[in-house]
């Protein structure tokens, strides 16, 4: 496969796949973060996270079209209006469903994955009925779109390393927001011991709310930053339930550097496969090995013995 | 004094009621068309009887149901498609006498695997083996590890989006995205014409109740005990001297063994099999099933698949573009407020008033409302 | 039980749309003379107890409006549509209105089969225009011989498939597939071919006449690699990588759906642009339709080989589009698989009135050299086999979401279902 | 081998991420005697337990009963070796009535098709029928276990084990939480069943300990801090030091 080519080809390449691996790593980041707060935290089952990014990617659409009739000037940035609203729109979204679906069902987490999972097709279509059937085509600035040649042969992608940024920093976010600030400390302990928590005086109720709004609203930023990358259309987040799930499973539920940990082994596994086999292939063997060794170690990478 | 007899009266009564709706009852009011349709509703209530028992009893959420039924819906195909796909009938083929899909991807001989399919009674048993088998090779690695709830669910999920991808890229030997098309007959029967579906509703019927006995039976052994048993308090029934793991596997297998009836039944009354009824979708719709009759009835799982099937077939008939709503809905409505399902609410709204309705005595509501004083 | 669908029997249609529609089409329509409903008692033109009255005949329209096919499929109910009220408003089919029931396929195989035989048992339909995917053809495909139904399907698809039941209106894969190769091979000098897909029927049996012909029939050309992906996947650096690796002259890409959408903006963000130099992208799976969702600018510079492009300047096709914006609204765009279900109603009508009847066995024994000189695409004619003759295209995507054609065959390419020496 | 004792725990360890919440641990149970396990919260004690009946698996260490290593064999071996264990919070099967939580310990059917086939014979309702009226339940055999009031409910547990007339019985606190009339009942109960088998019973109350104990261990840290008859731990000026002193 490889005899026809110089070193310095070869080793482009590598670089660059290397570089592909690393996007895909920021894509299941941006993917298992918000599900990892509302799955790793709360025990909840958000079946409809595809959509909640969908929302983001929607509300992407919008913004662009807004910018490009009333300020096309101001074009380039709008990309950074539209995850913020993107954020407060599935963050909003998130308030509510958790209102008025969610936290009656918290000792019921089968419960829902089934609530959730109605909820998903309830805004699938809403999504047809209000933008169609069809996917919507979201500009990008052209800024973020193309390519950084850094020699002759490596090509880095902006939009890659936009993405890369953009897992870095909501990671690091999410990071102080959990372990520095008094909310990510109540959530930790609602964590650990729900009736304690609230015993000592932590309004579990509205930080259940918030938790789960924070979670949607990461999902938002991703869908927002995947219009970059994927489509944009009412079924569309249903692609990714299935490998987010894992990933936040895998990675050891309750864990952020676990769910780092495990989207960075499962997308280098998928992606060097994916050079070396077919596509389909890749993806069944990577799915497989995930599965394997989650039976093997169900509890996922990362996970602390406690004492029962 | 304990009663353990096979059925109560009330059960019986139930049993028959639904015998009567499927076996006299529906034939007699619906046309062909229809009664074909709810034959096909009733091959997930093999799905839905089995997730009854798991789900239900035992507190195992699967949502890998669909690789059992369409396990067993692929032995059955496979059989079926063998027969069509005779030299004479596939004589426009580079090679005739492999099933068609096979020649379009260029494989000149059929694969070992598909051998035994020629064989009826191979594939019959396949139909409940191979399902069963890939059941206790998930059951036994999973459950002994007491890998079990939530986790359970997810890694089923993962092994239904496994078997689609895998299906749907080994088209030369499954027949890919299309499945597997155009089955005619069994053993020269012609399974397409309108007596043969008559006569095959009545066997559907037929089995789902011989299932429906053996889920019963199982629900009253001390067996059935034992899964609600394990659902509630798992450790106190290991420390009570049980391998937990070996029950939850057995059940788990028995769901997968009704799982790949039902499938074969779908592929003899709808003429085909194909993976869109294997992956995440359909999968999660049989727990739904499941739900809506309430998922502690074997009964209910029954009445929970006509229902929603045909509430699906009738929305999507009158409003194609709002059926989604209303079974987005139909999922949040069962589980915020009524949680047993269909069951639940004929037991604690209905059948308390029809009593009151026909004994002139008050009906007794009274339930122990709380512990009862030292 | 079977009578509830008379809600969806719609005709909420502007009726200045359909009758600018229609009269900008008389202009070019070879007319027959104007049929009147009393020259045809019923019982003689239908004696197989179809849905035929003395004033109206039914017809099903079964796509799927729900679920992941929905995006595909709506144009084609549009367009499938716009011809009935078109023929209609020229007074209908042997002066019978066409009425018609929709049915929602929903995305899902054996949901096509119960609907396709809902339509032919309890409605009676006397054709049925539907079906997208293959796997919804093959799913319905039993049903139509059983009931003797007659279905026209619009999609271009991957052959190997003839069956009295079904006009094919689209093309199948030799007639979208060879000439563009040619094409691509005698004006670009390309030799080296990498080919990609979505992981199914149609690419995989698409590839394969590819590569069939790229190697036994183009001189000093080769395929430098084959790759297939999961329907619905969205990450396509490593194939990118691959692609750079074997420096391929063209690359072609049989990618659907949301994977359309990622490999696009992909391909483009890692700097191979199809507007510079470099590899040819040539597609046979990107309409216009799917660009919408692309965004033209990530496309733009690509290649597509269809019979049919949006842009086509012959006067059949403006007065389509704008019959088709008028009714279905402005920013509206029309495809390949769009304008073929368009010819579904048409096709149908022309074989009803060679026939003289509705019957079905009539109407198929009247099919094969059936002829539209109206057809937005130009002139098409119904082959013995049930497939169309029409002409290969290759069109060149554009930033505003329209292809500039850049070649069309001389000739109508002969449909070849079962080629010799592509198997 | 030593038939002296029916259990013998040595070296016993388990450490949760380097806290080792039992430490080389080792000691004795003779037959047909009723150990006491005290010390204070945190002292391993649940833990012990949890070792010997197999619910934690330990780092290392030993242990033997009636010369058969329990630390290699599954939880439901080990029940059939002769182990059992009532837990701390009542835990019985709340949809279930009394009668069969009481069933569903009876020792046959054990398997999967044993359960399968398992009658309810008359054997079987006149041991549960006497199970049940040694535990004070002979009234509510029909009634669900969710019914009863948490003293009931230790009672049922209880009964639960007494039904596998295990040898050795392990009871983790089956006092707490009791009003002092059932807690005088379940003393009684408890001096009764502790005939013919060996017990270890973890509790805190000292008035109860005294009353059944043969022999006291008292826990620290993971580690025995002294062992004896209930007067000579007393006594014990290390004991009184971290435990009987605050």
């Amino acid at each position: 496969m490889f005899a026809d080519y110089s070193m310095s080809e070869l080793g482009a390449i590598f670089a660059m796949q290397g570089f592909a691996g690393l996007i895909l790593f920021s894509v299941f980041v941006l993917m298992a973060l918000g599900l990892a707060i509302i799955f790793g935290q709360m025990g909840v089952i958000n079946m409809a996270h595809g959509e909640f990014m969908i929302l983001g990617a929607y509300v992407t659409y919008l913004t662009s079209n807004v910018f490009a009739d009333y300020m096309p000037a101001l074009f380039g940035t709008y990309f950074f209006v539209a995850m913020l609203l993107a954020f407060l729109a599935s963050g909003a979204l998130g308030l509510l469903v958790e209102w008025s679906l969610i936290r009656h069902l918290y000792k019921r987490p089968l419960d829902t994955l089934l609530a959730t999972w109605g909820l998903s097709l309830i805004l699938q279509q809403t999504y047809r009925s209000v933008f169609g059937a069809r996917e919507v085509g979201v500009s990008i600035p052209d800024w973020m779109m193309g390519s950084l040649p850094l020699t002759d042969l490596i090509e880095i992608p902006i939009n890659g390393i936009f993405v890369m940024v953009l897992a870095v920093s909501i990671s690091a976010a999410v990071y102080v927001m959990m372990f520095r600030s008094t909310w990510g400390k109540q959530v930790r302990a609602i964590n650990q011991n729900r009736v304690m928590a609230g015993a000592v005086g932590i309004n579990t109720e509205w930080t259940d709310r918030l938790t789960f709004g924070i979670g949607c609203g990461v999902a938002g930023v991703a869908g927002s930053a995947f219009t970059m990358i994927g489509s944009t259309g009412p079924t569309a987040g249903q692609l990714y339930i299935v490998d987010t799930f894992l990933v936040v499973v895998f990675g050891g539920a309750g864990s952020l550097l676990g769910t780092i940990a495990s989207a960075f082994s499962i997308s280098q596994a998928q992606s060097i496969m994916e050079f070396f086999l077919s596509g389909s292939m890749a993806k069944v063997l990577t799915l497989l090995v995930v599965v394997g060794i989650l039976m093997i170690r169900p509890q996922g990478l990362f996970s602390l013995k406690l004492r029962k | 004094m304990q009663s353990s007899a096979f059925m109560s009266r009330k059960e019986i009564i139930g049993f028959a009621i639904l015998a009567a709706l499927i076996f006299l009852v529906l034939p007699a009011v619906l046309d062909n068309f229809r009664l074909n349709l709810f034959g096909k509703y009733l091959t997930y209530a093999f799905v839905a009887v089995g997730l009854a028992l798991c789900w239900g009893a035992g507190g195992i959420l699967s949502l890998g149901q669909g690789v059992f039924f369409g396990l067993g819906g692929y032995c059955m195909a496979m059989f079926l498609k063998l027969e069509a796909s005779t030299p004479e009938n596939t004589a426009i083929q580079s090679t005739p006498g492999i099933p068609d899909f096979m020649d379009w991807n260029q494989l000149t001989e059929l694969p070992w695997w598909w051998e035994p399919f020629y064989s009826l009674p191979l594939a019959l048993l396949a139909v409940v083996a191979v399902p069963v088998m890939f059941a206790f090779v998930i059951g036994v690695a999973m459950f002994t590890r007491r890998v079990g709830g939530v986790y359970f669910a997810i890694i089923t999920q993962a092994f239904a989006a496994i078997m689609t991808i895998l299906i749907i890229g080994q088209q030369g030997y499954t027949g890919g995205v299309n499945g597997i098309t155009d089955l005619r007959t069994l053993m020269g029967w012609d399974i397409r014409t309108d007596e043969a579906k008559t006569i095959l509703y009545f066997v559907n019927g037929a089995l789902l109740f011989a299932v429906l006995l053996i889920a019963q039976y199982v629900r009253k052994s001390k067996l059935g005990r034992l899964l609600i048993a394990m659902r509630d308090q798992e450790d106190r029934v290991r420390f009570s001297g049980y391998n937990v793991a070996n029950f939850k596997i057995f059940i788990f297998c028995l769901g997968a063994a009704f799982a790949g009836i039902g499938g074969a039944m779908f592929t003899l009354q709808v003429g085909f099999m194909s993976p869109t009824l294997v992956g995440i979708v359909p999968s999660i719709e049989m727990v739904i099933f499941c739900a809506v009759g309430g998922r502690l009835s074997i009964l209910g799982a029954v009445y929970g698949a006509l229902l929603v099937n045909w509430a699906k077939t009738s929305l999507s008939e009158s409003f194609p573009e709002l059926w989604l709503l209303g079974l987005g809905g139909l999922f949040i409505a069962v589980v915020m407020f009524f949680p047993n399902g269909l069951a639940g609410v004929w037991s604690e709204k209905i059948e308390p008033r029809l009593l009151a309705l026909f004994s002139k005595k008050k009906p007794d509501t009274s339930a122990p409302d709380g512990a009862p004083a030292e | 039980m079977s009578n509830e669908n008379s809600d969806n029997k719609v005709n909420g249609v502007s009726r200045r749309a359909v009758l600018a529609g229609g009269t900008a089409l008389t202009a070019s329509l070879f007319m027959p003379k104007n049929l009147r409903a009393q020259d045809f008692a019923t019982a003689d033109i239908n004696t197989t107890g179809l849905a035929v009255t003395d004033d109206t005949v039914t017809i099903g329209i079964l796509h799927s409006v729900t679920g992941t096919m929905a995006i595909s499929e709506t144009g084609s109910v549009q367009a499938e549509k716009l011809a009935i009220e078109q023929i209609n408003a020229q007074g209908g089919i042997l002066g019978r209105k066409i009425e018609y029931i929709q049915e929602d396929g929903a995305s899902d195989w054996p949901t096509f089969a119960e609907k396709a035989r809902k339509l032919l048992v309890n409605d009676k339909v006397a054709s049925v225009m539907g079906c997208w995917t293959s796997a919804s053809r093959k799913a319905v495909l039993p049903v139509f011989e059983q009931h003797n139904g007659f279905l026209y399907y619009p999609t271009f698809y991957e052959g190997l498939e003839q069956s009295p039941n079904v006009i094919y209106t689209g093309q199948e894969a030799t007639q979208q597939i060879i000439a563009g190769l040619d094409w691509v091979n005698q004006t670009k000098g390309a030799k080296s071919f990498y080919l990609l897909g979505s992981d199914y029927i149609w690419p995989r049996t698409s590839n394969k006449i590819a590569r069939k012909h790229i190697e036994n029939f183009m001189e000093d050309c080769k395929v430098v690699g084959e790759e297939y992906y999961p329907l619905g996947h969205t990450q396509f650096n490593s194939v990118i990588n691959k692609i750079r690796l074997r420096k391929p002259d063209v690359i072609y890409a049989i990618v659907v759906g949301g994977s359309n959408v990622a490999f696009y903006k992909q391909l483009k963000a890692a700097g191979i642009d199809p507007t510079e130099e470099g590899p040819i992208v040539l597609t046979i799976s990107v309409t216009e339709d799917e660009i919408r969702g692309i965004g033209g600018e990530n496309i733009e510079g690509s290649y597509a080989c269809m019979k049919y492009f949006q842009s086509l300047e012959n006067e059949n096709n403006i007065a389509f589009v704008k019959a088709f914006k008028e009714m279905w609204g402005e920013d509206i765009v029309i495809g390949d698989v769009t304008q073929a279900a368009y010819l579904g109603p048409w096709l149908w009508k022309a074989a009803v009135e060679k026939a003289g009847s509705f019957d079905v066995d009539k109407v198929r024994e009247a099919s094969p050299g059936i002829e539209l000189t109206t057809a937005p695409e130009g002139y098409v004619k119904v082959h013995e086999n049930h497939h169309l003759w029409s002409k290969t295209r290759v069109g060149r995507a554009q930033a505003d979401g329209q292809y500039e054609v850049v070649f069309e065959t001389a000739e109508l390419v002969e449909p070849d279902p079962f080629p010799e020496g592509y198997q | 081998m030593n038939e002296r004792f029916i259990l013998k725990v040595e070296d016993l360890t388990v450490s949760f991420d380097g806290f080792k919440a039992v430490d080389h641990l080792s000691f004795y149970v003779e037959p047909n005697e009723c150990r006491v396990i005290i010390g204070p919260n945190g002292a391993g004690k649940t833990t012990v337990l949890d070792l010997i009946c197999g619910r934690t698996k330990a780092t290392e260490g030993s242990v033997v009963f009636k010369n058969k290593e329990l630390l290699s064999m599954r939880e439901d071996q080990i029940v059939h070796a002769g182990v059992g264990r009532k837990f701390q919070t009542p835990s019985v099967y709340e949809d279930l009535t009394v009668f069969e939580n009481l069933e569903l310990s009876y020792p046959k059917g054990h398997g999967v098709f044993g359960a399968l086939a398992f009658k309810r014979d008359e054997k079987v309702r006149a041991r549960i029928k006497d199970i049940a009226e040694t535990i004070f339940l002979a009234d509510q055999l029909d009634e669900k276990a969710a019914f009863l009031s948490h003293g009931q409910k230790q009672w049922l547990e209880i009964g639960m084990l007494l039904i596998q007339d295990p040898q050795l019985l392990m009871l983790d606190e089956p006092v707490a939480g009791m009003s002092v009339a059932e807690r005088k009942k379940t003393a009684e109960l408890l001096n009764r069943i502790i005939q013919d088998r060996s017990v270890i019973v973890i509790e805190h109350d000292m008035g109860f300990v005294a009353d059944i104990a043969t022999r006291v261990t008292v826990l620290h840290q993971g580690k025995t801090l002294s062992e004896g008859t209930m007067e000579r731990v007393q006594n014990d000026p290390k004991v009184v030091e971290v435990y009987l002193g605050h």
